[in-house]
């Protein structure tokens, strides 16, 4: 049984910090009230929560759909916040977002949507190819470079959203349910993505309610309830010999 | 490198449908408009001022037997009478010479000095603009002098001109309706664009796109829409001004002054084309500039 | 019950954004359009056959001491040249009556009787719709008599009937032109319509809508879409025909027959509104029902 | 620990067959080949396969989104296959389907979209009414009747997606990955919906990857790997007391 561990992560300035982030939406309650985090940067966490508790919604805050009605949010530093709207791109250019609901566009082709973040970045050609190309066939999709997404099967389309997410090596990853529609199997082979990426120095975020797969690794818990954020200590709970095997053997 | 690639989905949305006929439309009826309108301005300006606006009556003499001051009395009563009508602004009887003058096609160098009974004219001038006063002058002057007669061709010729004038205005009147409506169009149908890529452009945003990129994708789009669709209104507008020339063909030379060669006839309908595709551009990108500003 | 809800999105797509502004313009033009012909026929009905193509030579006559003669040879001679034209029809030299009845007006009764030299007069009759031949003719009579008068005035008339004619047609062709862009232009909005649904609509049918259910939403749609831009069109239109009105009170009512009474001025107006509200519907529907049968 | 058992279901003819029936795509192999099946009427079972085996395509044969390549599909007895496109609605409104990716049409509330396939069938307004407000508070929805999709997190539009899906008591219901996107407790709780309904006789059939779902649940597997369906027993193995606690103490 093989249990994943965090690398040790350097001190510094935090890569993602809330500072007394409240959100509400038009019409109704705070969703999130008063949230206070610091993450240093290389950190891996997962976001749990029951459905409805805000996940999305604090995703949002940190890839910045969304302000948030009280309180400030840094990235890597910088009060985002309080940035002009002109120097939004350069931030959302470090980050890479698995939405929950995918946003592919439907007219590009799977390279092209994976390809998106690089030439929206001005990226040399050739470096896209190769990085969109090995990208894709470690998800599994070698053979799906050149279909729309519409005849993509869910977990199919969940992949490519993955790659589109972390094509560019951004510094901070956060992925909504990024296994939500794929099988175990695929899960674990994803998840060893975002490991590796977390290694060359990546912050990781995954939002989950799959408590399976978040107690097999070794990574602290962000657990949002009643609009409260609490940092809980790794699951326990491990479940078995499979996902060693998951990993060392990956299916497509 | 990277601006000739699309993130936007080049068919299948509103603007990309409805920009090419929008613009091919106006361009048409643009084309038609401006070509109608220079041509109404060279006939106006070929008839032009040479018509004032008089009418002129025609006192005959009496038989030769009468009395000279009979003659006499009647122009003086149709000179009163016309003085007093409120739309007449001068009045002046022709010397004989002036009448000898007009008659010479007719009866030759000589007829002053035939004993023949010449009818008096008198020259009316109309106060400006105003309108179906004819039968009112010819009851005045019949009622006091029952045999006088109004020659009204002038003013027929004038009315002409006035009519003329007027589909000039109402050419440029319905053109400038049209185009209004069309460009109000045009940033309806790029904002309805705007709004089925709402998805897409949020994308392309959250993946660090500035607004540049994006409303260049636009403005191209829109650009290469619009050009078409110009070219499209050129080709129709040549058809309905080649009819339209042929129909002046058949009208007299020497009725309607020569608007083949006049330069709006040529030069305006493409610079209409231009005009439109760049509204059309022009529009799109302010358009799309002010909407993604507002978006997060 | 069910009919008036609607499962489908009721703004926001191209249709209903479109059709509305497709619609008004059509209605708008169609109403000047046959308000234009309407009052073209009237105008043209009033003139009307009075005027024939035909053009009136006049040969001065010579001085008296001249011989007698040499009046009836120049006469002949013009006569012959125009024979010789192919676009003369037929000649007739006017009888010394007719000239005296001609003449009364101008010179009393006793013109005839008087020892006047007056010209002889030559009637010729063109062949019907040849063009550009005043010239011709008054080039091949001053050579054979060179100081005979053509008097083209009614020829002139005759070509502003054949003018007033061209504008109908013009107005008759462009409005079809319009029109015809317009109702494609529906059919695209209503297929761009249907593909923006197209999930919306995969979705109703999933759950058992029959095609019935889905387009008539449509039609309803389309249908109160058409008739918000008809009556649009048609306050624009009144509009323009007030306007249209004005000029020609301007003119004077002894030029332009009475067009203010004519059935098309006031009835054929709402009949374009109620053609073009209906041809979108119509459209709609069927462009809907087939686009559906397609579908799975 | 409690496991579900299906009930005895009833001989006549099978409510679902297919014959034979092989479906590719355009420009592909065979997504699916030869398939032979008949379901009983009031059976349950669950459909497995890895990400891109076909789940969904078999489920769109079934609900008469797609048509066999070769082969019959048959209905409740009819061939669908051969039926003319007049009398599909009827067959249609036999059927509840949750789709992978719900399919919520945007402009409509959370009540009108579970009310649609009622009003689809013109059934009177307050039965409407009654039906689809006591659905809505069972997935824990109540609060949510009157707002739009677009404000709904990934778990609640799920929610309403099966509500829609059952809201008319169908003949048969397909439901692609209904558990994708919520936390367990509300997941057993979606499961007991089905259950009840299979008890009230409609057939059921679930495309999961979920196999810890699966393992609490004594109902038999058709399997898809190659194309190919094989029908399997019941997982043997288990996950423990959090089941019984899940159904007995549902969070919202
Ligand atoms: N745009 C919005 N407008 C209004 N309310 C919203 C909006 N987006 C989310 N909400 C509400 O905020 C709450 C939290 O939603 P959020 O999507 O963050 O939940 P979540 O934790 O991601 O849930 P899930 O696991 O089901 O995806 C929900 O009650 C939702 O209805
Ligand atoms: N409309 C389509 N056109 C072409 N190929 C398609 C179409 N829909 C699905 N496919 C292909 O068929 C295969 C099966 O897809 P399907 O969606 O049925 O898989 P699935 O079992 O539901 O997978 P998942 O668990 O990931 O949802 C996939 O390889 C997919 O790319
Ligand atoms: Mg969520
Ligand atoms: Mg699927």
């Amino acid at each position: 049984m093989q249990i994943f561990k965090p690398p040790e992560t350097p001190d510094g300035t935090a890569a993602v910090e809330l500072k007394n982030v409240s959100l509400r939406y038009d019409d109704g309650s705070d969703v999130l009230s008063a949230l206070n985090l610091a993450l240093p940067p290389g950190s891996f966490h997962f976001l749990t929560g029951p459905s409805g508790a805000g996940k999305t919604s604090l995703l949002k805050l940190l890839y910045l759909a969304q302000r948030p009605t009280m309180g400030s949010v840094h990235l890597f530093g910088t009060d985002v916040t309080a940035a002009a709207r002109r120097s939004l791109p350069a931030i959302r250019r470090k980050l890479g977002v698995v939405f929950q609901d995918f946003r592919l566009l439907q007219h590009l082709s799977v390279f092209d949507n994976v390809a998106l973040p690089l030439r929206v970045a001005a990226a040399p050609e050739p470096e896209i190819k190769s990085n969109v190309t090995e990208l894709l066939s470690w998800v599994g999709l070698d053979n799906f470079m050149n279909a729309k997404p519409a005849v993509l099967s869910g977990g199919q389309k969940q992949r490519v959203a993955i790659a589109r997410a972390v094509v560019n090596r951004p510094r901070l990853i956060l992925a909504d349910e990024p296994t939500g529609s794929v099988d175990d199997a695929i899960a674990m082979r994803l998840m060893q993505l975002f490991i590796e990426l977390n290694k060359l120095g990546s912050n990781i975020i995954i939002a989950t309610h799959n408590e399976q797969l978040v107690a097999r690794f070794e990574y602290s818990r962000l657990a949002l309830a009643d609009s409260a954020l609490t940092e809980l200590p790794p699951l326990s709970y491990r479940s078995a010999a499979e996902s060693d095997q998951a990993i060392n053997e990956p299916q497509t | 490198m990277i601006s000739l690639r699309t993130d936007l989905p080049w068919s299948g949305d509103s603007a990309s449908r409805f920009i090419p006929w929008l613009v091919a439309i106006m361009v048409f009826l643009g084309t038609l408009a401006v070509s109608g309108v220079a041509v109404f301005d060279t006939i106006l300006s070929g008839w032009s001022k040479a018509v004032t606006g008089t009418v002129t009556v025609q006192i005959p003499a009496l038989p030769a037997d009468s009395e000279q001051e009979a003659n006499q009395a009647r122009t003086d009563r149709a000179v009163k009478a016309l003085k007093d009508l409120p739309s007449v602004e001068g009045v002046r009887v022709l010397a004989n010479t002036e009448i000898d003058a007009l008659l010479a096609p007719w009866l030759g160098e000589r007829a002053a000095a035939s004993d023949l009974p010449l009818p008096d004219l008198i020259d009316v001038t109309l106060v400006d603009g105003s309108t179906a006063t004819i039968e009112a002058l010819r009851s005045a002057v019949t009622t006091v002098v029952h045999d006088a007669i109004i020659d009204d061709h002038r003013l027929w010729f004038e009315h002409l001109i006035d009519l003329t004038e007027g589909f000039r205005l109402l050419t440029i009147g319905v053109a400038l309706i049209v185009t209004t409506a069309l460009a109000l169009t045009i940033v309806y149908a790029t904002r309805a664009s705007l709004a089925e890529f709402k998805e897409v452009i949020s994308v392309l945003h959250l993946t660090g796109a500035r607004d540049a990129y994006v409303a260049t994708q636009f403005a191209k789009r829109t650009l290469s829409a619009a050009f078409k669709g110009s070219a499209g209104g050129l080709v129709a507008g040549a058809f309905a001004l080649f009819a339209i020339g042929l129909l002046a063909r058949n009208v007299e030379s020497g009725f309607l002054p020569d608007i083949g060669l006049s330069l709006g006839f040529w030069v305006l309908p493409p610079l209409v084309s231009l005009f439109a595709a760049t509204l059309a551009t022009v529009t799109a990108f302010i358009t799309v500039l002010s909407t993604l500003r507002s978006m997060v």
